[in-house]
């Protein structure tokens, strides 16, 4: 466990947990709904287990009247209402924090908690000092309190009775579930949020159910009224000062802002087979499926339409494919027909769409991998964070052919760069891999309103769409100096085109001749140079602090997050250190990289993998390595807490790996 | 409306170099396929032929209309993929028998639940021809061709029962060297509404000793009375079968009886229509259910850009369900 | 030969934390399986449980036998693998519909082919459980269980009529809450010669709100004259139906008539045995007719070096070949 | 087309040439064995279609008395009995060579090869300064006589009526199969080689087939006697003296090799999909499946068997899996068995086994995969020769999980790298990827006979075969220093356990605990700094030539032959030039590279790929660059002609890039 301490930055860490199918998402968020609507920043964080009912799961939600991009390991506020919880998270709540629980639980024994590991069970025992098999809930509770933490037992039972009274419900199984929102509610009351920014929360977490609203607001007041009679005593902590004004805001987390993206983007086919994380995505596609057109435009017409009827609604096909196979292989099939094509995945999805996306390659097809990375390798810790998949990426697929990859930093990035990800594969006529994480597809963030305003949405070269002579000889794979062809939708008068796995020659048609071949082969390898060239510098890199300075650090997708926070955290210590962000991990931007790191003397690598992959793809490309690493691969994202100390570490002491083990 | 312009046989030729061995079965389905491309008069550029990988993949490369060779196993999510993104091509997919049922058979499968308004044509020929022979799926235990070291040790699948179970609603069998009756058989498989499958007996004179033309056509087996040949070959209809569901109350038995005529094997082989059934909803209508106009503004047609080349979908009224109020 | 020990169904169980949600249909798949292997009284050792990647996927976890947790929708390949490099072992393989019908698709048809004496126990929720409830291949079109934004798009596989066709030989239908009749299956399953096939009806009470336990045993539609439900499930040995092949020329009737009886659906939901064939020759005797002593030295027994760490097999016989003279 | 030379080196190239279907396979190998037999080295190397019939393919010889290990570019015998053949190597002929062709083809048309690919057609009728309508058979006879190249018109179809009438069978499509065997017999005669050697390699071509060996005889006689009747120039250029001995040699392709090592190294379960060009090593295995054992010693018995019958004969199972991804997970589930399995494959199926090899990773699985690289990206060039899925191999699979690659240079490596694959499996608990790639399998070599007498097969770390404790608590992936647990078979008395492609406890259970998780990540990534640590330098790396040199080539894989033969054709030239071959690719051997290369100054990467995939790994790995690139990406093999030329471009001109365009 860390040393807790309370941070300089004015952000204050809230914490949820219980078993899993016992709301705790929901509550966490309603309570970061209420807190965005009470005008704070948020960003929360979702750790769950690989399992639908009883395993532990958690959420952690970060408030700040200033950026907040990550978590803290230290907690403020703990909430619960069983025990488990408390075993687990007691200990990171800050002096003079507090912690919300069930006071009927508090012989609650560890030894009966069964979903926690035993080395959950030895570390909780070894703190208190006690044989595992004597310690109870109310030790820990003793313990910390020790520790100068703040308790809050709750008689949720009791208080449930009260609701069930006011709203006229006696069945426990049903009461049971407004636990959760009183449990925040409490959390609210101690915290001294008004109850009224609540109301808004559980009409957006409960839409549309106004009964539902009704009963959570009866059992919040009731508890608020609880705490506040009970308690005199509150946090040493307050929430900063925000005067709440009508922000153009949006709290979401990934998968939504990814879905929004494609369909403003113009995908209109999106496969997929479930999978954590990525299939919320598609699922959000689904029911998303209809939606309007701006009618009061000129279109510009796809390729394909012989002046049709033009819908005031555009729609996206979404297909749940038997397996990733198939889903690769539909969105290419898609993809021919003219369309957007994507396919939204994780790890072992990608795994099984080496040779869709090599023959994507091959001839030269538009298409876009939506990546959600998680923890490997094989199933590996399937709801868990990872950035470990990222080489693969690049090397995926027998043979050689030319792909973009690109990793976005957060949720912002995530919904710019998912509208680049088309415009690169249609533009480079390929198939672009856009990394995402766990992290991003699940953590929830307050966002401003996407701005289309600067948006352009590049499809790249097309012949005409009446192709002279009869079609048997339209140059699909035309030669030409940049590597590109035009192109045409399946469906296109003159247009009749082939395409194949094996090489081919202009037409389409298979060849093995060695002349064509290596043409051909250096046509599509072109256009890796060709995008290199390009694709501006400012979509490659990003950087943070001061250029010129010595001490690096590079990383790559959503440590972005705590990176930037932790060098907040350490503004007047480290005012030196200075932040590479490698958006576009292919082609390579060595030059730019190369520039920028040539005098640097320490460059730390911060990536959320075992063997620091940037790191080895930065040093393949322009044979600078770095000279420290901080990793970490346990499955839970980095908190900038950890960060701090981790990079600390090695400033001051030079170690040269550290691994962060935060959970 | 472009008028549509006269077609012919001709019209579906390429001159790409045709490097099937000498009296392969594929070229009858080649033929066959183009005959019934120009007997329903379709315009080349609405027509896009998939394939799998195998020599019956290399079928597109010799027909003058979209062609889009594929990878081994997967030409039905392309061929869909396609579909659903423009449903006004007419799309046909092909295969070998490995590529299908084979390492293709879990889309086989799965294929069969979409009812996705296209045709299915496998070359059925025992064996893994491009790969010089090996036993395909479609191979019975026992049989040892010329290519194999040994008698095959695998069961044989029979595509038309795997076919009716799956969910194809126009399930038939054709022979690769009776041009005619294949042809009619294509053309009632395009314009089956729905998921069409026909399996076609090919002939493959270099790896396949057993499933000759000649066996096919009985030469082995010589009516001693009239001394001619006794086909192992015959058709469906010149037994008064009938496959055709024509209300839904028919639809199990139907297919009952379609699967127990599909097991009829060896010396008596039944060749036409075992099973089709019309009143099935397309995957399209099926998409049409929710997005109702998918089908006159399905993706290919739909702009996705303004002139200024911004985006035209409208997003604001989905952000607005995450406004923070 | 090692003493076997006694076995119970505690021999059978491991202190693993089941994680399944309360009510969930797999608790009675786990039972039925450890009160069959304590029946038949096999050693723990001896068995090995595979499984694919879903809820039904940590089954083998809570088994006290050799446990590998493979790969979605590839539970039989890896089970086959090690049943055919020891063919002592009991192998049985188990996973959800969307592992075996959707992904694994390739493989259950497949696997039909080669008859390797394995069992295979698919657990059908009709819910892709693990992933939060999208529809599996097994739920019919049209159905909306809670955890579905609209209805079903797809049509249902029918995994009776499917493994038939395949060719597995032993084709049963079990429900989780009849562990009693399910542990017979399981044992009938195991001991059958030849590659079994059990369609276990499993509620999943979390996502599948249309196939619960209550809708199986007829909860909602009470005999008039009782007042009791009237379940929708009945047994096959109820109505005298007997899938038994006992002669080589039952072969085909008797696996017609199985699959017309798996279209029964609905409200009248047979369970037991729809077809059994111990006629056809394991993948093992086929092994056997080239490799006489394969089962009597199969790969898992046979030294592969001498004591000072040679290489046993001879070559020189092969490389002879190879000589040039 | 290059500038044709003779070289100073003692060999001597034929080439026969036809159309698919037409016998040129059994043609090539006759002629092989019949010089083998007469006592030279040989070297083949096999060129075909992805087809059946009809297309053209060509069989390249090599014959030397000293080493031989690649091609030449130039043709000293020239074998056809196509028109077709002659079009396309007739111009490769050296001045002093010869063409043998059919004499009734002379008038045929250039145009009406229809298998001809329109740049070869582009090609031959610039040579000959004519428009591609008009040339005939004849032009390119006269051309090349004009260069000096001898010519040896032969009238089949006569000759075939003498045979039929001696053999008494008249049927032409039947006499026809002799044409082959004809062809090679003229040119023995042209080349003085006595004809008895052909008798041995008919008895070995047509093993068993007596009456067929027969008929060949009689029509080689034939064109024997008419070749030395009707012509009495003979070729410039004599094969060297040898004295033919009892050379304990075999004439073997790459495919048989291997399948023979596997035999040997006890795989004992082998599972395969149909693919060019891996599958002839599952096809040979399916019918080698029985084979005798060495019953003279004391057998160590696997860890399973309980005091069981022991065979006289050993047998190794082969399945014909439904596709790649049943066959890798077939092998692995045959490994937990604890039997030595091993699946072959080339690009296209191991883009498929990706999962699969993760998996095996993750649970610490050993099993090989056998790859044969061939032309790519997607299905490419399916029959044709590429070094492209190397960088691949090293990446593949999501996540993290250790593996060896090893690549073998030639056929002899092959055999000791394949046993070296198996024992490094097992020895590590991982999956290892044997790179070998169309060329090595299907080039035909003489081979000294494999010497089994430093072959020790290791088998790594097994727990004892009974274990204490009813089965509950085997720790299968227990904690160790090493990062090796000890293993049991499945069927193990004592030893059950329990797999999962999860992050997973030292039982095998599914965890999800951040502390195991980082524990069990370190573990598996141990193992490969062991192997890094423990195998010895010379199984990593080899090196040619002077080690003080600061002129080097680096390669690996089957290019080894080309490049040796190029040096030893260099000599007295470019004594300074050395050779680094990597072996072992991954764990990749940094420091004796870093050692070796420290002061070179001039780094010659020579691959068949485009990109240069060693040049990448090795700045990946040493931050050391290659300085040249010498790289060939046609789909066919270096020829040690051109590699001579390249080397002498890079040397004196400095070229930075040259790429081989050799057919
Ligand atoms: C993933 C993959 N595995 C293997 C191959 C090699 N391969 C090429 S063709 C073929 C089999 C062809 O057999 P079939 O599908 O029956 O077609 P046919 O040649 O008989 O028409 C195979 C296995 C491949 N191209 N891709
Ligand atoms: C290749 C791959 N794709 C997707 C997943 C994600 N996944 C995990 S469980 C599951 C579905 C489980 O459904 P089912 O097989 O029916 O089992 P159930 O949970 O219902 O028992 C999926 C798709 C995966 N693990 N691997
Ligand atoms: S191998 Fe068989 S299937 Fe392939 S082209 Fe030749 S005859 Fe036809
Ligand atoms: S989600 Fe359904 S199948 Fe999975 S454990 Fe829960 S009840 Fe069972
Ligand atoms: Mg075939
Ligand atoms: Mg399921």
């Amino acid at each position: 466990m860390m040393d807790l301490k309370q941070r300089s930055s004015p952000k204050f860490c809230w914490m949820i947990g219980g078993s899993q199918g016992s709301g705790v998402d929901s509550a966490a968020n309603a309570y970061a709904y209420t807190i965005a609507s009470a005008g704070y920043n948020v960003f929360g964080k979702r750790e769950y287990y690989s399992n639908i009912k009883g395993e532990h799961s958690y959420f952690t939600v970060v408030a700040s009247n200033g950026n907040v991009r990550s978590v803290l390991e230290e907690i403020h506020m703990l909430v619960t209402f069983d025990a488990e919880t408390v075993f687990r998270h007691a200990f990171n709540v800050l002096p003079g924090g507090g912690v919300i629980y069930d006071q009927s639980q508090v012989e609650e024994k560890l030894r009966n908690i069964h979903t926690l590991e035993p080395p959950v069970v030895k570390r909780v025992s070894e703190v208190l000092g006690k044989e595992a098999s004597d310690v109870r809930l109310k030790d820990v509770l003793n313990y910390v309190e020790g520790k100068k933490v703040k308790l809050y037992p709750i008689p949720y039972s009791d208080l449930l009775k009260r609701v069930g009274d006011l709203i006229g419900q006696q069945q426990l199984s049903f009461l049971t579930r407004l636990v959760n929102i009183m449990a925040v509610a409490a959390s609210l009351s101690i915290m001294d949020v008004d109850l009224r920014y609540l109301q808004a929360a559980l009409e957006y977490t409960f839409r549309g159910k106004k009964k539902v609203v009704g009963m959570n607001m009866t059992a919040a007041q009731t508890i608020h009224e609880y705490v506040r009679g009970s308690f005199t005593s509150f946090l040493d902590y307050k929430l900063p000062q925000v005067t709440p004004n009508n922000r153009d805001v949006f709290i979401m987390n990934g998968t939504t802002v990814v879905g929004i993206a494609k369909i403003a983007s113009g995908c209109r086919f999106q496969t997929y087979y479930p999978i954590t994380p990525a299939s919320d995505e598609s699922v959000f596609l689904e029911d998303k499926a209809v939606f309007p057109l701006n009618s009061d435009v000129e279109y510009e017409y796809p390729h394909i339409a012989e002046g049709k009827y033009v819908g005031k609604e555009g729609n996206i096909v979404v297909v749940q494919a038997e397996d990733e196979i198939a889903a690769i292989d539909m969105a290419v099939g898609a993809s021919l027909a003219g369309v957007r094509a994507a396919t939204a995945t994780s790890g072992p999805g990608f795994s099984l769409m080496m040779e869709g996306l090599g023959w994507a390659g091959m001839n030269e097809v538009p298409v876009v991998v939506t990546l959600y990375q998680r923890g490997g390798p094989s199933t590996g810790l399937p709801t868990r964070h990872e950035q470990g998949d990222m080489l693969f990426t690049i090397h995926a697929g027998h043979g050689e052919f030319p792909r973009i990859v690109l990793a976005s930093g957060d949720m912002e990035e995530a919904f710019y760069d998912t509208i680049k990800a088309f415009n690169y594969a249609e533009r480079y006529q390929m198939p672009v891999i856009h990394l995402l994480d766990k992290s991003i597809a699940n953590s929830t963030i307050t966002l401003r309103r996407p701005s289309l305003d600067n948006v352009i949405i590049e499809r790249g070269l097309w012949a005409d769409g009446e192709l002279a002579n009869g079609g048997k000889t339209f140059k699909r794979y035309e030669y030409t100096e940049s590597g590109l062809s035009p192109r045409v939708a399946l469906g296109t008068k003159g247009g009749i085109f082939w395409a194949t796995g094996d090489e081919h020659d202009e037409l389409g048609h298979i060849t093995e001749d060695p002349t064509i071949r290596d043409a051909m082969m250096e046509k599509r390898m072109r256009k890796i140079e060709l995008a290199d060239s390009e694709i501006p510098v400012e979509e490659k890199i990003s950087v943070y602090g001061d250029r010129s300075s010595d001490k690096w650090i590079v990383s790559w997708g959503s440590t972005k997050g705590p990176i930037l926070d932790a060098m907040e955290e350490l503004t007047g210590i480290r005012d030196d250190l200075a932040f590479l962000q490698v958006r576009l991990l292919h082609p390579f931007p060595s030059a730019p990289i190369i520039e920028i790191l040539r005098n640097a003397r320490m460059i730390i690598d911060i990536e959320q993998n075992y063997s620091g992959q940037l790191g080895q793809l930065m040093r393949m490309r322009t044979s600078i390595a770095p000279t420290h690493h901080i990793l970490k691969y346990n499955g839970r994202p980095f908190s900038m807490s950890e960060l701090v100390v981790a990079l600390q570490d090695v400033i001051s002491n030079g170690t040269k790996r550290v691994v962060c083990k935060g959970e | 409306m472009v008028m549509a312009e006269r077609v012919s046989v001709t019209t579906f030729r390429t001159d790409v170099f045709n490097n099937w061995c000498p009296g392969c079965g594929d070229f009858g389905i080649l033929s066959a396929l183009q005959m019934s491309l120009a007997e329903l008069n379709l315009q080349p550029h609405k027509v896009a032929v998939f394939s799998g990988i195998g020599c019956s993949g290399k079928l597109p490369h010799y027909v003058n209309v979209y062609g889009i060779h594929t990878l081994h196993g997967r030409v039905l999510p392309f061929a869909i993929g396609a579909k659903l993104a423009n449903p006004e091509l007419t799309v046909i997919a092909v295969g070998g028998d490995g590529d299908g049922l084979g390492i293709g058979a879990g889309h086989f499968l799965n294929s069969g639940r979409r009812n996705v308004d296209i045709l299915y044509i496998i070359h059925n020929n025992g064996v893994y021809g491009l790969t010089k022979g090996q036993a395909s799926p479609t191979l019975r235990r026992g049989m040892k061709t010329k290519s194999l070291p040994r008698e095959n040790i695998n069961d044989a699948i029979n595509p038309i029962a795997a076919a009716i179970v799956a969910g194809y609603t126009f399930v038939a069998r054709g022979y690769a060297y009776d041009t005619k009756h294949l042809k009619d058989l294509i053309k009632r498989g395009i314009e089956h509404k729905g998921m069409a499958f026909i399996d076609v007996l090919q002939p493959c004179p270099t790896y396949n000793d057993i499933h000759t033309k000649e066996w096919y056509g009985g030469e082995d087996r010589k009516d001693p009375a009239t001394g001619k040949p006794v086909p192992r070959i015959y058709k469906l209809e010149s037994v008064g079968y009938d496959g055709e569901v024509r209300n839904e109350s028919e639809v199990t038995e139907k297919m009952s009886r379609a699967i127990m005529k599909s097991f009829e094997m060896g010396d008596n082989i039944p060749i036409g229509v075992f099973y089709s059934n019309p009143l099935v909803p397309t995957y399209e209508e099926r998409i049409g259910a929710f997005a109702p106009n998918y089908a006159n503004f399905p993706p290919a047609v739909q702009p996705i850009r303004n002139l200024a080349y911004r985006p035209v979908a409208k997003i604001d009224d989905i952000l607005e369900e995450f406004a923070v109020k």
